[in-house]
């Protein structure tokens, strides 16, 4: 049974494609993202009041090592492989790097119709792994030059609407507790889906705009944006099966790594490295890797995870 | 009347560049600016602000020859070769000059 | 009992004529659009899945034959009677012609709130009857000219967001199915009469701010713009009980026959009829026509279907 | 148990303390506010319905004579204490005279959450308080002039975006009743909480933008913006108390006699006595007030409102 | 085609003067205005839009010399004191000058 | 100097024109536009932009003045009868004149 929020996206692109002029308000699009952003933390939020903070550091810490080696292998895949310019190529690392907000939805709202646990702080993670690879990206760009103007770009990246809103939905979730969020949670939760459907279906229209660069840099990046997914998710599978997560938590974790950032990267990258041209990573993030990892991506990690998880305790 | 001619500049680039435009506008002594929202496309493609990274800002100053003059060469070195952005300026002629 | 959705678009009507400065902003008018026009496809869709589709095509054969035949008695009308000018006259009568969405799901909520059932394809006769009359619309006002870039004409109309949507919403209800769209509900079904609300609250707005071209155009426009809607429910009323509809889908098919448009219409005939005059149309189907049907025509209509129903089995 | 609204109203400000780059699109603000306003509105109308209406009319000319009252007294504070220019010492006090509706809301949310029951007919003096505070302002600044534009300004005063939604979803509320609405109660009051928060949270980046106006005017407004609310809840209390309005009454009629307008009358004011620095008035008002009442103010009311009530019974 | 030089005034002011500055507009013959949203820095301060109050928009004219002398004289001496505003004019070349 | 001097072509009219007139500019060698969405009135009444076909742009083209006058000239044969529009040219300096 396909999950009615991917066709939204098929309906996006398609639309796209057929240049219909279908478009969702920019505000809107924003509003359904700051829903989104917020609600993954709510949920996060409420899960780590359960337990023990400090249970979590190990966790945090392998996945912030993972968030700085995917990267570092991604680079010089894209350099001498690729034979990219060095400010494309440390771009496109730090885009693989980091994740996708909207994948990470996607594989909630998959596991969720198939009923399968994960765990729940999940959302944690997702913040941790966003940031280590821009840090990545700029270094391999510039090295450890004085030139970088380190202060904002930290302020770029850890101040950010993405982190900000993560982060702050953890904290309101984590002090407010289940029963403090019931009264808003017709907004944060009843409504999720419908509005990943939303925020889906102009993710597919985004996309569809991404073909044009895509035609124009060749086939490499077609290969690299579905090649390197496939490799981060065996790391995130490795990572999880060693983390002791469920199986849910291991596909989750496999997503992450899977997926390519397009808000969070792609802005600090504009900045901190201008000289690599936006285009071609987000032709292959967006054009490649988003819709593969929604496609296709998300079921191919669940099964990877279910045999790994079996495997390992046969 | 001579005395209240200024120039205006106007720059359209990408709005991922407007708080450090801002910035840059303030060191060089621009007295103000006013932004607005547009979309377009030029040599570096079509930006059609559906999202982001690809909505275009113009931003207009209104001062003297000189402080244009500052502000182009400024902008010209630095961003011209990584961003997409054109620049003009105009002559104008401002109610009460003191200000600009 | 009145439908609160009713006194929201009074509201703005009054609001408009007293020169509030109430107004909905434009992106969130558009929202407030999308989700409806998604909301009517899906649960359309759903319905279309538990039918053979092939059992739907002499309903809309039928119903593309009035939305053809109805442009062209109101043409002459408007022509020799009103005294307009050739692209006038044809423009409004695509205009009368095709079908208001907003019209449809005023009708909806109507029935809904009387527990009337109709037949639940009926989105798929709301798609079917948008385009026809634009076509005959087109004709009329340039002949069967060489001149008329019909490929730019279809696309405007097929690729326009309304019927991407309301095909899109159909696709997708069908796909899913009733189960798959249990979780998209809260914001698709749940939220409906609610964003019907804050629709004709601005509706109400917009046809306040058309009284001035119909003070400037005259009183035929005033009486075309009832009769009109009056006439055309008698021909789909008439339509609905040979094909055999119950009494909610004889009163929706009347509805739609008596609804003018006022998005996909007026979008299409200002790039292919430029030289008629938009003012006088909407002035006709915003200013007149829409608020009869709304607050009157109706609960005519309903009334006209039960005693249509009656008597021919009486 | 701290209400997670809060929460949001203190993640938007230290947010924008920090200069994130976090924004509300302005549509959405927009949109947020005019589903509270009339949800507001709606909720009251209901209840209104349910008594005559006649009963109201001594609380209404009560809480009128309140809102001339309150910014008499701050007028010569403001002037002769805070050596105030004339106008400026007008505009503020005619901010304080009115109401803030957002700070109403959060009132609303504060009893509903501890059940608490109030008057429903509390929006009704919402709207009583917002209009007289208006007129006093501008007579304290002009003087009864023949210059003032009356007729504009009851056009600007009374069609206001506030007034129109409130006294719109008041009546609403009154014709439809709570059957009526029972089918709009998804969106204006499932989602109440959930769009207050998004409400509270722009009202937080807002609130953290004036901290440069006090930085500039100085340590005055600061203890004005304290006292000032403190002082009109004994006034609000001791109405209360008067009226025979319950514990929850009393409450709500205490946090709106304390807070102070941010919408209505900046938006007036700017208009009517333009010579009033508005940075001033909105530094004290959103700056101070506005958090100081929904941080701390509303408890404390709400502590009074109990004590008075105790010591009147014992 | 000397006969198509017209004046192109432009106004950046507080959007809470919108409706008042139509009404003006019309009083003092301008055939027409377009207006735009902005946000900006002036000597009043940043204007950034995020609410209603903090919102600015871009008033232009096209019309001959002397009316734009006009209307810039009496925004001047009615508005210029107490809100934010910026007012300057260039020269242009219509088309259809009849409609100016 | 002489050399960087170019023409600003401004034409505001409606919205549902936006992509028509884009697929004109390409063809009639404009290197760029750029769009902006305005609200406004003229001889064709109120243009506030509460909906869709009420909306209006002002679009922009940087240009030599040949191109300008061929685009003016356009626009003007195919869409000023049964649209409201309005056109003007000015002059303005650029910065990397090889762009326009
Ligand atoms: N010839 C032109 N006329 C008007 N606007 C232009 C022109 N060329 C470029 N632009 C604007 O400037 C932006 C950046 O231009 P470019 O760097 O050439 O891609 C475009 O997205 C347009 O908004
Ligand atoms: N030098 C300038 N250049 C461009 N725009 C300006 C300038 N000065 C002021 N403005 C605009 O005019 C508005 C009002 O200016 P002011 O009255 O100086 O605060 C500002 O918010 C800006 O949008
Ligand atoms: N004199 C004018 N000054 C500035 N803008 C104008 C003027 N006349 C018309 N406009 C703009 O051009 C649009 C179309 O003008 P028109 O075709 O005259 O109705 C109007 O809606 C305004 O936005
Ligand atoms: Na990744
Ligand atoms: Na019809
Ligand atoms: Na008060």
């Amino acid at each position: 049974m396909i999950d009615p929020v991917i066709l939204f996206f098929v309906l996006g692109a398609v639309a796209g494609l057929l240049r219909s002029e279908l478009r969702l308000p920019a505000a809107i699009y924003e509003f359904v993202t700051i829903v989104l952003l917020l609600a993954i933390g709510l949920k996060g939020g409420v899960e780590l009041a359960r337990q023990p903070f400090g249970a979590l550091a190990p966790q945090l810490l392998a996945v912030v090592a993972m968030g700085l080696l995917l990267p570092l292998i991604a680079f010089p895949v894209l350099r001498y492989l690729g034979r990219l310019p060095r400010a494309d190529a440390a771009s496109i690392a730090a885009h693989y790097g980091s994740v996708s907000v909207g994948t990470f939805a996607v594989a909630v709202a998959y596991l969720g119709s198939r009923q399968i646990d994960f765990e729940e702080y999940m959302p944690v993670l997702l913040v941790a792994l966003e940031v280590p690879a821009i840090l990545v990206g700029i270094v391999l760009a510039r090295g450890l030059s004085r030139q970088t103007q380190w202060k904002s770009v930290g302020h770029e990246v850890f101040l950010g609407k993405g982190i900000v809103l993560l982060l702050g939905g953890l904290l309101i979730g984590w002090i407010a507790g289940p029963d403090g969020l019931a009264s808003i949670e017709p907004l944060f939760v009843d409504l999720f889906k419908g509005f990943l459907a939303l925020f889906l279906l102009e993710m597919g229209l985004i996309t569809a705009a991404q073909v044009g660069g895509l035609r124009r840099h060749g086939p490499f990046l077609v290969i690299f944006g579905i090649a390197m997914p496939l490799f981060s998710a065996l790391v995130g599978t490795g990572l999880g099966l060693s983390l002791g997560l469920s199986v849910g938590g291991i596909t989750i974790l496999a997503t992450l790594a899977a997926s390519a950032s397009y808000i969070a990267v792609p802005a600090a990258m504009r900045i901190s490295v201008p000289e690599a041209n936006p285009t071609l990573s987000l032709a292959a993030a967006l054009g490649i890797t988003f819709p593969f990892n929604v496609l296709l991506g998300i079921p191919i990690y669940h099964a990877l995870a279910v045999w790994a998880d079996a495997f390992l305790k046969g | 009347m001579e005395n209240n001619k200024r120039k205006l500049l106007t720059v359209v680039t990408e709005a991922a560049l407007e708080a450090t435009l801002i910035k840059d506008l303030d060191r060089l002594n621009a007295h103000g600016y006013t932004i607005s929202d547009v979309r377009g496309k030029g040599s570096r493609g079509v930006r059609h602000a559906d999202w982001d990274l690809n909505a275009s800002i113009r931003v207009e100053v209104v001062c003297d020859a000189a402080t244009a003059e500052t502000i182009a060469t400024h902008l010209q070195t630095h961003y011209y070769d990584n961003y997409a952005m054109i620049m003009f300026t105009s002559d104008i002629f401002v109610v009460r000059p003191e200000k600009f």
